[in-house]
Parts: structure tokens; sequence; C-alpha cells
């Protein structure tokens, strides 16, 4: 078993699965073949993924997660699951039955689709697509429409305020998330997601080609992750479904499955995104250090998933959340000219020669924008000292 | 190969037709999504998968979400009983047939020469071709897409009240 | 090839009839939407089965029309926002004098 | 310097997951079934009727003067008075409840029936885990379940119980040579704890 042998475990299994089937199916079924794992392994994911974030949330908030169900809590979420199985689906007298059905299905089903151009492992992507990144944003853009068609079709107004300020919210976070990866379609020079990491996997001693270690990629990958967690709904953007404000936002009038299909839907929508940045940013499926090659490139991937999912969980146990208006002045006044200054500096990185000068060079044109820009921008709002006013 | 054409044009089909025949405009707008969804999917199987992908993201992903805020702020509470059709419908329908007939004709009688080969046409082309031969329609392109920002946002916003 | 163009032609049609027959202006504005799809359609079914496809007009077209098509719908939206706000109504039938 | 708000959060935030693994202090959350919070001595729950002795109904300190039943806001008790009479805690032969019930449902463990009882014959008890099945007759408790030997009110309030006996060993003295001077019967001494 040498390791490229584990390294194309599944690629071998599968055409070795094939060769059984008749040629007349085999397009077919080798669709089949490939899609079914990544139905299976993400949705686990997911499970796992709430564990870890009340288990991590607990423990920031110095308390223990949820360590009743199973050995360590860690078969919480099929309780979850049962739970929100057999709890009855309670749909509004007054809501628009066909629309308030459709939307967590096309929420879901849009999430899923997005999974369609993310490699894996080497050569384990299901379609390699040479528009795999308009693709990509083009499936995402769908998200905006399932969310409304939930936020409106229920009929209550929590619900289509909650909708409102998704759709604007994550309208006005797909220009940065498009922008900021545009910056890596200009130095690899395509848009297919494999050609991407293709491009990171090499080494020069033991350090990886990584666009992370550019200054214009680690400012991407800075700017995408923002714009990723608010296209997602998460942490500090998760006005939405601010509990304390509008209830639940779009999803208030839905319980049992369906609830459930959106926690589905939001969560794949994040793993999608991040597994984006780690494609575009960090090397796919790519190892870190040369050395380390033959560990198999699928483990790569979850491991750096598993990274990013437990910075936002980080994250949504620190920062609180953002009004509606310093929302969108963060991604019209600060993440846009960001992400324009940054299509900037890689041009220049592309035109300049190499060395110290380039360094230098492109990391002053990102951080001294950056800091007048929010230095500008808190000008505007001059921030006194809290006073009260008490009845009298 | 017909077969999924054909699937693919009565969805698009269906969805129009639908878009131009519901009573509630959400619906309406919904049903279209559906037919330009059905339209992308025709665009790739002609193997023109940058215009597919680019037709669900502007279309899909911006008109119809535009469309449906427009809605949003112009539709009265409640459910709008008045008669969805204009006064003088049966005209507008004569007009529509007659011009889909004479197209009929039109198609119908042209000799049908088809290349079998499928030109698989990479980004980059698109790219280059863009970029290079087709560089001053991209930057009017661009100068266009800025005035239309501007001007929409001029006229939807509301109005100072001049003191009369 | 002529299922392509017979296709584009119904969707044409389809959007001529909401266009002229539909009340509300939004959906008159989604009709004018429909016939710009119809002729990108047969735009690329004339590139794909047309004589010399590796010269990418007929995709160039497209993806000029696809933009000129957004622009012409948010300023078109903008247009009924402002008539909304002055008449109170999105019917077209009830827009005819001219005072403005 | 720009983001520096952010960046101490995160590092707090950091700290208190890393260090709930290492210092067990951090993690004030108690695994209530196993473990349990210590218990504090003037905690309350349900009221309960003392009793000397080894024999709960002989022993039993209540007199049924009926104060409690008329003091009691919620109205939640209720005594019959029985005809024939015991000698109470002092030895000086008095009436006994021969029903003594207490609706614990409707009680609000307010402790006014454990002031206004002249004979200290009714204590707070702290225990709180009384979940029953049916509603009604499940928490309406009689004079078996109530009674609770004197031992148990040292056990759960030490201090006062330690006075309550003091006061009674002082009643008991001053009543003890008070009989006719005919040499007093050596009245059953219960031993004062």
């Amino acid at each position: 078993m040498t390791p490229d042998t584990i390294d194309q475990i599944f690629v071998i299994t599968k055409h070795w699965l094939l060769g059984y089937v008749p040629s007349a199916l085999q397009p077919i079924v080798s669709a089949i073949l490939s899609v079914v794992p990544i139905l299976v392994v993400f949705p686990l994911l997911f499970a796992i993924t709430t564990v870890l974030e009340r288990k991590g949330l607990g423990r920031i908030q110095n308390r223990y997660g949820p360590n009743r169900v199973g050995p360590y809590g860690f078969s919480q979420p099929i309780a979850d699951g049962i739970k929100s199985l057999t709890k009855e689906d309670v749909i509004p007298r007054s809501a628009d039955q066909v629309v308030h059905f459709l939307a967590p299905l096309l929420l879901v089903l849009a999430a899923f689709l997005g999974y369609a151009i993310l490699p894996i492992g080497r050569n384990m992507v299901i379609v390699n697509l040479n528009a795999g990144l308009l693709y990509f944003f083009a499936i995402g853009s769908m998200v905006e429409l399932a969310v409304f068609m939930a936020g409106w079709s229920s009929r209550s107004k929590y619900s289509l305020l909650g909708a409102m300020r998704a759709v604007a919210q994550m309208i006005s976070y797909e220009i940065p998330l498009v922008l900021a990866s545009v910056v890596i379609i200009m130095a690899t020079g395509s848009l297919s997601t494999v050609a991407i990491v293709e491009q990171q996997a090499h080494y020069t001693y033991s350090l990886p080609h990584w666009f992370v270690f550019t200054p214009w990629g680690f400012a991407g990958f800075l700017l995408f992750m923002v714009a990723a967690t608010a296209e997602s709904n998460r942490s500090p953007f998760d006005l939405p479904e601010g509990e304390s404000e509008i209830i639940a936002g779009y999803y208030i009038e839905y319980s049992g499955f369906k609830f459930a299909l959106f926690f589905l839907g939001e969560y794949l929508g994040m793993f999608a995104t991040s597994g984006l940045a780690i494609t575009l940013f960090l090397g796919g499926w790519s190892a870190p250090f040369s050395f380390l090659t033959w560990v198999p490139s699928y483990l790569w991937f979850f491991l750096k998933l598993l990274v990013l999912i437990c910075v936002f969980i980080w994250i949504r146990g620190t920062l609180p959340r953002l009004r509606q208006d310093q929302l969108m002045n963060l991604a019209w006044k600060f993440m846009l000219p960001m992400t324009l200054i940054n299509i900037f500096t890689a041009a220049l990185w592309h035109f300049m020669p190499a060395g110290i000068l380039r360094w230098i060079a492109c990391t002053a044109l990102l951080v001294i924008p950056c800091i007048a820009l929010s230095r500008g921008l808190k000008q505007g709002k001059k921030l006194q000292v809290r006073t009260y006013r008490f009845a009298e | 190969m017909t077969v999924i054409f054909l699937i693919l044009a009565a969805i698009t089909i269906a969805g129009t037709a639908a878009a131009m025949s519901l009573r509630s405009a959400i619906h309406c707008i919904l049903a279209l999504t559906i037919g330009l969804v059905g339209l992308a999917a025709l665009y790739l199987l002609l193997g023109a998968q940058f215009v597919g992908f680019t037709q669900i993201l502007v279309y899909v992903g911006a008109v119809a979400i535009l469309a449906v805020f427009a809605i949003m702020m112009t539709q009265g509470p409640g459910k709008t009983i008045q008669p969805i059709l204009s006064t003088n419908w049966p005209a507008g329908v004569l007009v529509a047939t007659a011009v889909f007939a004479i197209l009929a004709w039109a198609i119908h009688s042209t000799p049908a020469h088809s290349t079998p080969t499928q030109p698989d046409v990479s980004v980059n082309q698109i790219g280059a071709a863009l970029m290079h031969h087709y560089v001053l329609p991209l930057e009017i392109m661009g100068l266009l897409l800025t005035a239309a920002l501007i001007g929409a946002v001029i006229l939807a916003m509301p109005e100072k009240k001049e003191p009369q | 090839m002529n299922g392509y163009l017979l296709l584009s032609a119904l969707l044409f049609s389809i959007g001529l009839a909401g266009a002229l027959t539909r009340r509300n202006a939004i959906l008159v504005l989604i009709g004018i939407e429909l016939m710009l799809n119809a002729a990108n359609l047969n735009l690329i079914a004339f590139w794909r089965y047309g004589p010399n496809p590796a010269a990418l007009t007929g995709i160039m077209f497209t993806i000029f029309s696809i933009s000129v098509a957004a622009a012409e719908a948010a300023v078109g939206l903008g247009i009924i926002l402002a008539v909304h706000r002055h008449t109170r109504t999105t019917d077209l039938d009830q827009m005819n004098s001219m005072k403005g | 310097m720009l983001g520096e708000g952010i960046l101490k959060g995160l590092a707090e935030t950091a700290r208190n997951f890393f260090g709930s693994y290492v210092s067990k202090d951090r993690l004030t959350t108690i695994q209530f079934p196993e473990e349990r919070a210590p218990r504090i001595e003037a905690s309350r729950n349900f009221p309960f009727l003392v009793y000397d002795g080894t024999d709960p109904m002989a022993g039993l300190r209540c007199v049924s003067c009926l104060i409690c039943e008329k003091e009691c806001p919620p109205k939640c008790i209720f005594i019959e008075k029985s005809t024939d009479k015991k000698p109470d805690a002092v030895g000086k032969p008095q009436f006994y409840p021969s029903k003594f019930n207490i609706d614990v449902s409707v009680c609000m463990s307010c402790q006014i029936c454990v002031e206004v009882c002249p004979f200290d014959a009714i204590k707070m008890d702290n225990a709180f885990e009384l979940s029953a099945t049916s509603r009604f007759d499940a928490l309406l408790f009689d004079k078996q379940q109530l009674a609770k030997p004197n031992e148990y009110y040292h056990e759960i309030h030490p201090t006062e119980a330690s006075e309550v006996d003091a006061a009674l060993a002082a009643a008991r003295a001053k009543a003890a040579p008070k009989p006719p001077p005919p040499p007093a019967a050596p009245t059953t001494e219960t031993p004062a704890l």
C-alpha cells in the first residue's frame, strides 16, 4: 500500500466499481459514484460541527458543552436529528403553501450544488469545469432567492424583516466575495479550481507556494473570510436571525424537518465557502510542507476545513453582532475599496521583479489604505461617552 | 441529444408562460427564475458554459431579486383583486401570435444546416477575445453600467421636498 | 438548429404577449427582459451551429446583451419606483395623463 | 492599532477555551445529579413535623393547637384534633393531631407556621426532590410522611436545632419540680440531646 495508492484509494475504488457496470450506464453511474460520498460526508461533517460548535462555545464561556448524550456529548446531533424529525411541522394558515415548501429545498439544493467544483483530493473533484469559480458564485447567488422565498412565503412580519435583512446583507457581501477571488484568478490565469490548486502544490525549500503567503493573498484571504461569514449569515453578521430582535428571522415559521433543513443549508453553505477559501488561498489538498506530501491529499483538505470551522466558532464566541448600518458601511465603504486595492497590488506584484522590494511595496500598498480607510470611517462617527437618561 | 433539449425547452416554456400568466406578481417572478434557469441549462447544452453561468449569476441572482424588491415596494398590503390583464389585451395576444407565426414560417423555410462539431471554447479564449478584439465594447460596457448604477440610484432616491 | 430557433421565437412571442397584455408595470418589464433572453438564445444557437464558431462573436454579443439587459432592468425599476411615488399605482392603464 | 479590540477579544476567548481544559476552577458548573452543591444551612423548602425519641407517633411535639392551620396564608395545613391525650415533649398530657396533612403543592414555604408554633413542633425541611406522578394526592403529605426525628433536624439546621433543644430542656427542667408535693412520679425523661 504505497502512499500513492492510499492517496488515490477513492479514485481506484470508483474505477474498480465502474468496471462492473455495463458501458451504456457508465457515465450515469460514475456521476452517482462521485456525488454520493459528498452527500454522505458533508452532512456528517454538519453533525460533527454542531457538537463542536456547542462544546466550543461552552468552553469559551467557561462551561461544559453538551456532555449528556453519548460519550462527551458526541451523539448529540443524532438526538437533535430525531428531535427535529419527530417535531410537528406547523405551517401557518396564511402561508403560501408552494413557495413555503420549496424554499428550504432550494436552499439545500444550492448549498449542495456548490460542492461540484471543490477539489477535495488529488484528482478527486466531481466535475472539472474550466469556469468553476463562476459556477460557484452563480450557485451562491441562488441562495438569496431561496432566503427571500422563505421569508416572504411565511407571511409574517418578523420573517419578512429577517428575509429583507438577509438578502440585503448577502447581496452587499457577494461583491467583496467575488472581487476577493478575482485576485486569485489574475494570479493563476484560470477559473478552474483544479488548476488553481495545481499551481499552489509546488514547494521551494519545503515551503508551499500557497497564495496566502503573499501580501495580496493574505489580504484577499482575510477579506474572503469576512465576506464568507457574512454570506452564510454567521457570527458577527447574524443579523437576519437576531434572536433578540426578530426572533429567528426568515425561518421563524418553519418547524420540524424544514427547520433542520435550513440549518443544514446554512452549514453546508459555510463549508462550501470555506472549502473554496481553502482551494483558493490555502492550497486545497496540498500538504503544508514538502516532507509531508506522503500524507493522503484529502486528509489535508478536511484538516484545513476543520481548522477554518474552529476559527468560525471562535469568532462566533467572541465578536458581538453588528448593527445593520455598521454591516452595510463595512461592506460598501471598507471591503469594496480594499478588494479593489488588493487587485491593484496583485497586478503590481505580477509585474514587479521578485525580491524584497516587491514585498515592501505591496504590503505598504495594502496596509496604508487599510489604516487610512478605517481612520476615515471612524472619523464620521464621533463616539462620545455613552450618556444614560433615567426616568425621573 | 434532442431528449434533453426537449425537456429543457419544456421547462423554459412552462416557466416563462407561467411568468406571464400567474395572478400574484411574486409568483410570476419565481416562475420566471425557473424559466431562466432552464434557459441557462440550454446555453450549457449548447456548449457556452461561460454564458450559462453568467446568465444564472446576472438574472437569477440579481435581476429576479431586484424585481421582487420593486414589487414589494410598490404592491400595497393584501391581495390586489383588480384584473391582471390590461383593457385591450386581445390585441396584444393577436400581435404576439402573428409575430410567432411569421417567425415560425421564416425558420421553417430556411434550409437546416448544422456543423456537427461541438466547438469547445475555454474561458481563456473568451477572456482573450474580450481583452484583445472586443476591448472597446468592454470599456463602453463598464461606462454604461456605472451610468445605469448612478441613474437608477438617483431615480429611486426620494427627492428632497423643495419649499414651494 | 431549427428547434432552438423555434424555441427562441416562442419565448419571444410569450415575452411580447406578456409585455402587451399585463397591467402591472413590473411584469411588462419582465416581459421585455424575456424578449431580450429569447434574442440571446438565438445568438448562442447561431454561434453553435453557425459557420465559424471559433470567432466567438455569438458569445461576446450575448455577454454584452446580458449586461445591457441588467442595466436596463435596474434603470427600468428605478423609473417604476419614481412613478409609483407620484401616482401611487403601478397600473399602466391609469398612467394615461401626461401631466406627470 | 487597527483591529486591536478584535485581537484582544479573540485572545481572551482563546485563554478561556484552553484555560477551561487546564485549570478546573474556571469551570464553575456543577453536574447536578452526580455532584451536589454544598447544602446552605438556612435553605428551606417544605415544613415537617419533629418528633423526639424513636416512635414517630408518640414522640410528636405537635399538640394540635391549630395556630399554624389558622396562620397559614395559602391554607395548605389540615389538622384533626385527637380525643385522648398523651404526654408532650415537656411531659404535660396534651392533645395530639390524629390527622395532620400539608398539601406540598400549595405550600409556598413562607415559614410562618414555624414562627407561630409555640411548641417548636414544625420546622422547615430542605429536601427538594419531591416530584411525584399524580398532581393531587401524591403531593398531599400526611402525618407519617411529615414526621421526622429530632436527629434529622439537627442534621439539617444544626445551630437552630441546638437552640430549640436548649429551650426545651430548660422548659422540662422548669416543669419537672412543679408537680404537687407527693413525690413526682418519675416522668419518662426523654433524652434531651
